[in-house]
C-alpha cells in the first residue's frame, strides 16, 4: 500500500488564537510495503504527521491517498491502520491476550478464531508465552511487542509506530529494533515509524524521511541520504559521531580551509562551509592540512582523534582512524580527505553545491 | 472527486455535530432535573405567604414582585447573625482539629508499617457503618461529664462541647490515606537520605503534596458544621450559643406551629448562599482533591 | 499494640463502670419548703418550645418578677419544638443538667417522672405561706395536672387553649343561619343544616367540604368522649377495640364520604385554615391559640375575604358534651435547691395570676388559665368586644376581635373541658394519640377500611 | 510499604483521632453493645431489670415495621445506588466528552452537593405533586392522566419511587464530581488507541472507561451502600414525620428511622436498648452487604 501525503499541512492554533505551523506543506509518497521512518529533531511535526496518516489528527489542508484511495475525511477507524504509541497505551486492566483481541473484538470476529489470530501475532513477536499476564508485569521491551502484536493483529493496511524504542534501554533497543524490522519484513505490511535517533532510523528503515520545521528536507534510502545530504541539516543530524562543520572558500577553482588546499573545486569563487566526516579523514606524510591531536580515543578496532581545530584552538574536531596508528595526544598529524566523505554547502542557505 | 470528498466531509462534519448535539441535549435534559428543586426553593423565597398557598401554583415571579422582604424578616426570626458568628468559629475549630487528627492518622496508615493496622483500619472502617444516631445519647452524658454543658456553660465551653467530638473523621481519614497512598514511595526515601525525620517528611512533602485533598476535607468539614443541628441544640444552654441551623428550625413556627415556608425558603437560601460561593471558588481544588484520593485503590 | 489496646479496654470500663450512662435519678423526692422567701442571688432557668412572639410576652412577665424580687433573675431558653424540648430535658436529668422549670404536657411529665425528676407541687398549693387557692384555677385545665399514677400532681396549666370552630359567616348569614359563641350545635343540627340547604358543591354559597377538623387526635379523642367510647387509661391501656369505637369510626366514615367532614391531609396541609381562608370548607375546628390563621384573607378565594364567626366545637351527644383542652403545663425539676423551688414556685404564681394570665391570653389566642382572670377589668373588656358591632370598635379592637370570639367560646366551654390520661411503656400515651391520628388519616384517604386500620393502629400500639 | 517503622511512632501518629474516637465513637458503640443486653433500662435511673440475649433484638424484629422498614431500606440501597451510579458515570462521560460550557454544566451538577436535604426535600414532594406537580405537568403533555406519587391517600409503590427518585438525585453530585476528576485523569491515548482499533462508543465505555474507573466505582460503591443503609434525613424531607403519603403513615419507613424513633422516646425504659438493636442488626446487614462487596471489587477492580 503506497502512501502519499498531497500538501499536507496542519496548523496549530492556540487559545490565544497564535498559528503554529507543525506540518508545512509536505508532499512525499512513502513505497508499498517498505519500512519508512519519518526522521527529525523533536517539534519537527514527524509524530503530527503520523497522527494525520492515523486519521486521529485532520489536516488543515492537503490530501492523503492510501493507494489510489483518497482517505482524508475518512475517520481513523475504517483507515485499517495499526498504531503504535509512544507509551504503548496498553489497557492496563486486560491481559496481554485480552489486549491484542481487542482489535478482533471489535470487528466482531469469532472468538475460536480471533483466539488463534492472537496467538500467531503474539508468537510472531515472540511474547507467546505472556498471554496471561496484565501490562504491568511486562518489561518495557515486552510491553512494546504487545503494543506491536495489538497493532498488527487486525491485518491492517499501514502499521504506524510513534517513537517505538524511545522507552526501552540501550540493550532492548539494539534487540527490538532489529525485532521491528524482522516482523516488517516477515508480515510485509507498509510501516511508518517515528523518531528522532537517526542511527535507530538508518539502522532499520527501507527508506527515511527527514523533516525539519515541518518541511521535508530529504527523502531516500537511508545510505544514500547519509552519503549525499542535501543540505547541512540533513548531514549533520544523520551520522554518528556527527560531520566535522569548516568554514572554508573556494578560490581559484581549489577549496580551502584557511590556507589549507584541500581539493580541486569546479564551482565560482565563494564562502562555503564544509563538512567531512569523521571518517573521511585519511592520515598521510604530507598535507597542509595539519593540525595538532587533542585526545585519543581507541575502542576495538577504530581510534577516534580528537583533533584542535587548525585555525581555532577552541575548537575540535574528530576523525576515525585505523587503530594501527600509534598516534600521542600532542602530535600533529596531517590529512587528507575523501572526496566522497566531504560534502560542501552554501555558507547562506545551507544547500549542497 | 473533488465533490464527492467535499460531501464525504461534510457527513462526516454533521455526524459529529448531531453526535454532540445528543450530548448536550442529555446534559440538559439532566441539569434542568438537577436545577428544578433549586428553582423552586428560589421562587418559593421570592413570593408572599398568599402566593406560596396559591392553587394552581405560581411558577414564574415577575423579578418586580420579588419579595426580598422575605429575606429580611428571615433574619428577624433569630439572631442570625449572632449564629453565623458561632457557626464560623466552630466550623474553623472543627475543621482545624478534624484536619490536624485526619493527617496524622492518614499518615500512620499510608506510609508507617505497625502490628494491627489493617485490623485497626477495618475497625475503623466497620464504625462508619453504625447509624451516628445512636452515638448522641452517650456523647451528651460525656460531654456532661467533662464539664462542657453546664447550666453556667460558658462560651468557651459551648464551643468545645460542639467542636471536640467532631475533631476527627473516620470518612476524612479514609478519604486522605487514599490521597498520601498516591504519593510515590521515592520521595519518602529521597527525604530519608536527606536527613529528613517522618514528622518534617510529613509536613514538608506529604502535606503539600496532598493540599487539594485537604482543601476538600475542610470545606465538606465546614459544610456539616453548617447543617449541623441535633448536636448543638442539645449541648448549648444559651441562645447566644447556637448555630445557624438551630435558627432556621426554630425560628419559622408561628405560634400555632405553622411554617412560614417563604421566609424558611428565604432563610435556607441564606444559610446555603455562602456555602455555594466557597464551593464555586474552590470548585477547582476540590476536583483535584477528589481525585487524588479515589483514582488509586 | 497489646499494651495499646488494655489501655483502651481500662478506658472503655472506665467509662461503663462510672455507671454507663446511668441517670443519677431514682431517689425519692424530698420537699421541704422554707418558710420565708429567699434572700440569697438565685437563678431560676425556664425551657419551652415557644417561638419569638411568646418569648417576648413571657419576658415582659419575667422582668416584672425580677423587679419585685431583686435577688432572683430569671433565664428561659427556646428548646426547639416539644418533641425536642422532652428530649432535652430527658437528656439534662441524666446528666444532671436540668432547667429549673420546664413547659410541656402530662406525656413529657411523666416520662421525666420515670426518673423522679419533677417536684411534686401538692405541699406549694396547700403551703400556709406561699400557698395559691387552687380552686380559682380553671378545672378542666387543673385536673389534667392531677392524674398522675401516685395522686400527686406535678405540673399547672400554664398556657392552655382548647378547640373551638371558625365559620365561614357570609355564607350562614346568606342562608340566615345563625350561630351562637356560648352554645354549640350538634352533629346532627349540622347535617340537617347541609340537607336543608346543600351547602355542599361547586355552586355559588357551597363548598367541596363543609367541615374540617385540624387534628385528627384531638378529633377522635374528644369523639370518642363525646360517644361515651373509652380511648386509654392512666394504666396504659388501650381500649379503643370495642362496639362503640368502632360505631363512632363508621359515623366517622359517612361524614366524610358525604363530604361533610374532612382533614387536612385533604388539601396537604397541616392545618384547616388555608382551606378555610380559600373557601374550600366552610367550618374549621382547630386551636384557640391559631385563631390569627384563620382571619380570612384571600382576596382570590371562593368567596373573597369574608366574614368569620367562631362557635363551640361541635357536639354527638348533647347531654354529654365535651371539648378537648390543650396547651402545655409548668413542672418544676428536683434537681434543684430549697430555696430555688421556693422562687421558683412563686414564679409560677407569678405567670399565673389573674392579671399576668389574662395578659397572655388576650395577646396569643391562649386562654387564662384561672377563673378569676375571667373577672379581669381588661379580660372582661377583652371579652366584650366580641358582642360589639365592628362599627363601634377601634380599628385596633377590630383586629383583635376573632381572639376575643376565640375567648368567648373558649369560655363557654369551660365546664367540659376534656383530656386524656398521660403514660409510659412500651406504648406511651404520645405514641397512642399519634397512632389514632393516623388512624383517621387512612381512613380518610381511604387507604384502609374502617376495620383495617383500627386493626392496624391495634398492632402498632402492642396489641 | 516501607520497613522497620517503630510501633510507638505510628501509635504516636494516630493517638489524637484514637483518643476522640475513643471517646465519641467506639465508647458509644461499646456503650450499645451494653444496652443490647439489659432489659428494661432506665435511662434516667440508669438501672435495669437484668441481662437478656435476644429480648430487644425481638422487640425490634417482632415490630411489625420493622420488616416495612427492612424492606424499604434494602429497596432504596439496591436500586438508588446503582441507578445513580450509573447515571452518574453518564453524565460524567459526556460532561468530559464537551468542551463548551463544561465548568458551567460541572457546577450545577455540584449543586446538591452543598444543600440542605430536608429544605430541596420538600420540593421535591412538590415536584411529584399530583395537581400542582410538574412531574404530573410533564406526563400530562404525553396524555397520561395525574398520578397520585406522594399526597394524600398515595400507595407505598408510588411513594417509593418518589423516594429513590430524590435519594438518587441526592447521591448524584459526589459521585460526578469523583468520576468526572477520575476521567480527567485517564490518558487520552487509551481513546486513541481504541479508536484506531475501531471500537464503537459503547464499546469504548464498557471495555476501557469503566474498567479504569472501577477503582473509583467501587469506592463511590462501597460507600454509597453504607450511606445509603442509612437513610433517614431523606425521608423526613420529603414526608415529614409520618414517613409517608398522608394518609398511609410510614410506607416508607427505614431502619434508622426505627432507630430515631425509638431514641425519640429515651425517656421511656427500654427505648435505648431496642434503638442500640435496630443500630447493631443494621450494622450487621450493612457489614455483610460491605464484605460481599469488597470480595467484588477484589475480581473485578483493576487497580
Amino acid at each position: 500500500m503506497e502512501i502519499k501525503l498531497k500538501n499536507l499541512t496542519k496548523v496549530f492554533q492556540s487559545k490565544k488564537e497564535e498559528e503554529t505551523v507543525a506540518v508545512d506543506n509536505l508532499d512525499i509518497v512513502i513505497p508499498s510495503g517498505q519500512l519508512t521512518g519519518l526522521l527529525g529533531p523533536s517539534g519537527c511535526g514527524k509524530s503530527t504527521t503520523l497522527y494525520m496518516i492515523s486519521g486521529l489528527l485532520r489536516p488543515t489542508q492537503g490530501e492523503i491517498y492510501f493507494g489510489d484511495e483518497n482517505v482524508t475525511p475518512v475517520p481513523p477507524e475504517e483507515r485499517g491502520i495499526g498504531l503504535v504509541f509512544q507509551n504503548y497505551a496498553l489497557y492496563p486492566h486486560m491481559t496481554v491476550r485480552q489486549n491484542i483481541m481487542f482489535p478482533l473484538e471489535n470487528v466482531k470476529m469469532d472468538k475460536q478464531e480471533s483466539l488463534e489470530k492472537a496467538q500467531e501475532i503474539a508468537d510472531l513477536v515472540g511474547i507467546g508465552h505472556l498471554m496471561n499476564r496484565k501490562p504491568k508485569q511486562l518489561s518495557g521491551g515486552q510491553q512494546q511487542r504487545v503494543a506491536i502484536a495489538r497493532a498488527l493483529v487486525k491485518s491492517p493496511r499501514v502499521l504506524l509506530l510513534d517513537e517505538p524504542l524511545s522507552n526501552l534501554d540501550a540493550r532492548l533497543r539494539l534487540q527490538t529494533r532489529e525485532e521491528i524490522k524482522r516482523i516488517q519484513r516477515d508480515t510485509g505490511i507498509t510501516t511508518i515509524f517515528v523518531t528522532h535517533d537517526q542511527e535507530e532510523a538508518m539502522s532499520i528503515s527501507d527508506e527515511i524521511v527527514v523533516l525539519r520545521e515541518g518541511v521535508t528536507q530529504q527523502v531516500g534510502r537511508p545510505q544514500e541520504v547519509y552519503n549525499n545530504p542535501g543540505n547541512l541539516f540533513v548531514a549533520k543530524f544523520l551520522g554518528t559521531p556527527p560531520i566535522n562543520i569548516f568554514d572554508g572558500e573556494v578560490k581559484d577553482g581549489r577549496l580551502m580551509i584557511g590556507d589549507a588546499d584541500i581539493a580541486k573545486k569546479d564551482i565560482d569563487d565563494r564562502e562555503v562551509t564544509i563538512g567531512i566526516r569523521p571518517e573521511g579523514f585519511k592520515m598521510v606524510e604530507r598535507s597542509k592540512f595539519k593540525a595538532e591531536v587533542d585526545l585519543v580515543e581507541t575502542i576495538g578496532r577504530d581510534t577516534t582523534l580528537i583533533i584542535k581545530h587548525p585555525n581555532d584552538e577552541t575548537q575540535t574536531f574528530r576523525a576515525i582512524v585505523d587503530a594501527d596508528y600509534g598516534v600521542e595526544p600532542g602530535d600533529t598529524v596531517k590529512f587528507n580527505v575523501k572526496p566522497h566523505k566531504m560534502h560542501i554547502f552554501d555558507k547562506e542557505t545551507g544547500e549542497v553545491l | 472527486m473533488e465533490q464527492a470528498i467535499y460531501g464525504n466531509e461534510k457527513q462526516i462534519k454533521r455526524k459529529i455535530f448531531i453526535r454532540l448535539a445528543i450530548v448536550y441535549a442529555l446534559i440538559i435534559f439532566f441539569a434542568i432535573f438537577i436545577i428544578i428543586p433549586f428553582y423552586w426553593m428560589l421562587i418559593t423565597a421570592m413570593k408572599t405567604l398568599t402566593q406560596v398557598e396559591s392553587a394552581p401554583p405560581i411558577l414564574w415571579l415577575n423579578p418586580a414582585e420579588w419579595q426580598w422582604v422575605n429575606f429580611s424578616g428571615a433574619l428577624e426570626q433569630a439572631p442570625f447573625l449572632r449564629f453565623t458568628l458561632n457557626t464560623v468559629v466552630v466550623a474553623i475549630i472543627a475543621t482545624i482539629g478534624t484536619v490536624i487528627t485526619t493527617i496524622l492518622s492518614a499518615f500512620a496508615f499510608a506510609r508507617l508499617n505497625f502490628k494491627g493496622r489493617d485490623l485497626l483500619f477495618m475497625a475503623f472502617i466497620a464504625t462508619m457503618m453504625i447509624p451516628g444516631e445512636i452515638f448522641v445519647i452517650t456523647n451528651y452524658i460525656t460531654v456532661s461529664r467533662i464539664g462542657w454543658v453546664s447550666l453556667d456553660q460558658s462560651y468557651f465551653e459551648a464551643i468545645l462541647a460542639m467542636t471536640v467530638p467532631f475533631m476527627t473523621s473516620i470518612f476524612f481519614i479514609f478519604f486522605l490515606r487514599q490521597a498520601f497512598k498516591t504519593i510515590p514511595n521515592e520521595l519518602y526515601y529521597a527525604a530519608k537520605v536527606d536527613g529528613k525525620t517522618d514528622w518534617q517528611y510529613l509536613w514538608r512533602v506529604m502535606v503539600p503534596i496532598a493540599i487539594p485533598t485537604i482543601t476538600t476535607i475542610t470545606i465538606l468539614n465546614a459544610m456539616n458544621t453548617w447543617n449541623a443541628y441535633i448536636w448543638p441544640q442539645l449541648v448549648t444552654m444559651q441562645e447566644d450559643y447556637r448555630l445557624v441551623s438551630n435558627g432556621l428550625r426554630n425560628a419559622f413556627d408561628d405560634t400555632a406551629g405553622r411554617i412560614m415556608y417563604h421566609e424558611q425558603m428565604a432563610a435556607s437560601i441564606i444559610v446555603t448562599v455562602p456555602l455555594i460561593i466557597a464551593f464555586l471558588l474552590l470548585k477547582k481544588y476540590i476536583m483535584r482533591g477528589v481525585s487524588r484520593s479515589g483514582i488509586k485503590g | 499494640m497489646k499494651k495499646l489496646f488494655a489501655m483502651f479496654l481500662s478506658l472503655v470500663s472506665i467509662f461503663v463502670l462510672s455507671a454507663c450512662l446511668g441517670g443519677t435519678g431514682g431517689a425519692e423526692v424530698v420537699v421541704d419548703i422554707p418558710d420565708e422567701f429567699p434572700e440569697e442571688e438565685i437563678e431560676i432557668i425556664l425551657w419551652h418550645a415557644f417561638g419569638q412572639d411568646n418569648q417576648d410576652l413571657l419576658q415582659e412577665m419575667f422582668d416584672d418578677f425580677e423587679d419585685m424580687y431583686p435577688n432572683v433573675t430569671i433565664r428561659q431558653l427556646g428548646q426547639g419544638g416539644y418533641d425536642d424540648l422532652r428530649s432535652s430535658t430527658v437528656q439534662g436529668t441524666v446528666s444532671g443538667n436540668t432547667p429549673t422549670l420546664v413547659l410541656g404536657y402530662p406525656d413529657h411529665f411523666v416520662e421525666y417522672l420515670q426518673g423522679n425528676a419533677l417536684v411534686p407541687l401538692d405541699e406549694y398549693i396547700d403551703h400556709p405561706n406561699h400557698g395559691v387557692d387552687i380552686d380559682m384555677y380553671v378545672p378542666g385545665f387543673l385536673e389534667e395536672n392531677q392524674q398522675y399514677v401516685d395522686g400527686n400532681q406535678y405540673s399547672m396549666p400554664f398556657a392552655k387553649s382548647t378547640e373551638m370552630v371558625v365559620y365561614n359567616k357570609t355564607v350562614f348569614d346568606y342562608y340566615g343561619v345563625e350561630f351562637s359563641m356560648d352554645e354549640f350545635i350538634t352533629w346532627d343540627d349540622l347535617i340537617a343544616l347541609e340537607e336543608e340547604y346543600g351547602l355542599i358543591g361547586d355552586g355559588d354559597y357551597q363548598a367541596p367540604h363543609l367541615f374540617n377538623v385540624d387534628s385528627e387526635s384531638n378529633f377522635f379523642i374528644n369523639t370518642s368522649s363525646q360517644f361515651g367510647a373509652p380511648y386509654t387509661n392512666a394504666e396504659g391501656e388501650i381500649l379503643i377495640d370495642n362496639q362503640d369505637t368502632r360505631d363512632m369510626l363508621d359515623f366517622i366514615k359517612t361524614q366524610i364520604d358525604n363530604d361533610i367532614l374532612a382533614i387536612p391531609i385533604e388539601w396537604e396541609e397541616n392545618y384547616g385554615s388555608i382551606p378555610f381562608k380559600a373557601g374550600d370548607v366552610l367550618m374549621s375546628q382547630g386551636s384557640t391559640a391559631g385563631t390569627r390563621h384563620n382571619v380570612p384573607d384571600n382576596e382570590g378565594g371562593r368567596f373573597g375575604v369574608f366574614e368569620m364567626g367562631i362557635m363551640p366545637v361541635v357536639q354527638y351527644d348533647e347531654d354529654n358534651p365535651s371539648a378537648i383542652q390543650q396547651g402545655p403545663n409548668i413542672a418544676m425539676m428536683a434537681d434543684t435547691t430549697d430555696n430555688e423551688r421556693l422562687a421558683a414556685w412563686y414564679l409560677i404564681k407569678h405567670i399565673t395570676n389573674p392579671e399576668n394570665t389574662a395578659f397572655f391570653a388576650m395577646n396569643t389566642g391562649y386562654v387564662p388559665v384561672r377563673v378569676d382572670a375571667f373577672e379581669d377589668p381588661d379580660y372582661q373588656e377583652f371579652l366584650q368586644i366580641a358582642h360589639t358591632p365592628d362599627e363601634d370598635l377601634t380599628t385596633q379592637e377590630q383586629a383583635r376581635k376573632p381572639f376575643s370570639m376565640a375567648a368567648n367560646v373558649a369560655y363557654a366551654q369551660v365546664d367540659y373541658y376534656s383530656f386524656e390520661p398521660p403514660f409510659v411503656g412500651r406504648v406511651t400515651s404520645s405514641n397512642a394519640r399519634a397512632e389514632v391520628g393516623f388512624m383517621m388519616e387512612a381512613i380518610y384517604a381511604g387507604t384502609r377500611s374502617v376495620e383495617d386500620a383500627l386493626q392496624y393502629a391495634l398492632r402498632e400500639l402492642g396489641q | 510499604m516501607l520497613e522497620d517503622q517503630s510501633n510507638v511512632k505510628a501509635w504516636f501518629y494516630l493517638l489524637p483521632a484514637l483518643i476522640l474516637l475513643g471517646i465519641f465513637i467506639f465508647f458509644p458503640i461499646f456503650n450499645a453493645f451494653f444496652l443490647v443486653f439489659v432489659d428494661e433500662y432506665n435511662y434516667m435511673q440508669g438501672t435495669y431489670e437484668g441481662f437478656t440475649l435476644i429480648n430487644n433484638f425481638r422487640y425490634v424484629v417482632t415490630d411489625h415495621n420493622f420488616r416495612v422498614a427492612m424492606t424499604n431500606t434494602m429497596l432504596l440501597t439496591f436500586v438508588s445506588v446503582p441507578v445513580s451510579v450509573i447515571i452518574a458515570l453518564l453524565i460524567s462521560v459526556w460532561l468530559n466528552a464537551i468542551k463548551r460550557l463544561q465548568g458551567f454544566f460541572q457546577t450545577i451538577f455540584f449543586l446538591p452537593y452543598v444543600t440542605n436535604a430536608i429544605a430541596i426535600g420538600m420540593a421535591f414532594a412538590f415536584m411529584f405533586h399530583v395537581r400542582f406537580g410538574l412531574i404530573n405537568w410533564f406526563l400530562g403533555i404525553f396524555g397520561i392522566s395525574p398520578i397520585n406519587w406522594v399526597n394524600t391517600g398515595a400507595s407505598w409503590g408510588t411513594a417509593i419511587f418518589a423516594l429513590l427518585v430524590y435519594v438518587t438525585w441526592l447521591g448524584l453530585a459526589f459521585k460526578i464530581m469523583v468520576f468526572l476528576s477520575g476521567l480527567q485523569g485517564i490518558d487520552k491515548q487509551y481513546y486513541d488507541a481504541a479508536r484506531v482499533d475501531s471500537a464503537s462508543r459503547s464499546r469504548v465505555f464498557r471495555r476501557i472507561t469503566v474498567p479504569l474507573l472501577s477503582p473509583m466505582i467501587m469506592y463511590i460503591t462501597v460507600t454509597s451502600f453504607i450511606g445509603a443503609f442509612k437513610a433517614y434525613t431523606e425521608v423526613i424531607g420529603m414526608f415529614g414525620e409520618r414517613l409517608g403519603p398522608p394518609g398511609n403513615d410510614r410506607a416508607v419507613i427505614t431502619v434508622v428511622a426505627l432507630v430515631y424513633r425509638s431514641l425519640d422516646r429515651s425517656g421511656v425504659p427500654g427505648a435505648l436498648s431496642e434503638a442500640a438493636a435496630a443500630s447493631l442488626i443494621l450494622f450487621g446487614v450493612t457489614l455483610v452487604f460491605t464484605m460481599v462487596n469488597m470480595q467484588v471489587s477484589k475480581k473485578r477492580v483493576h487497580y
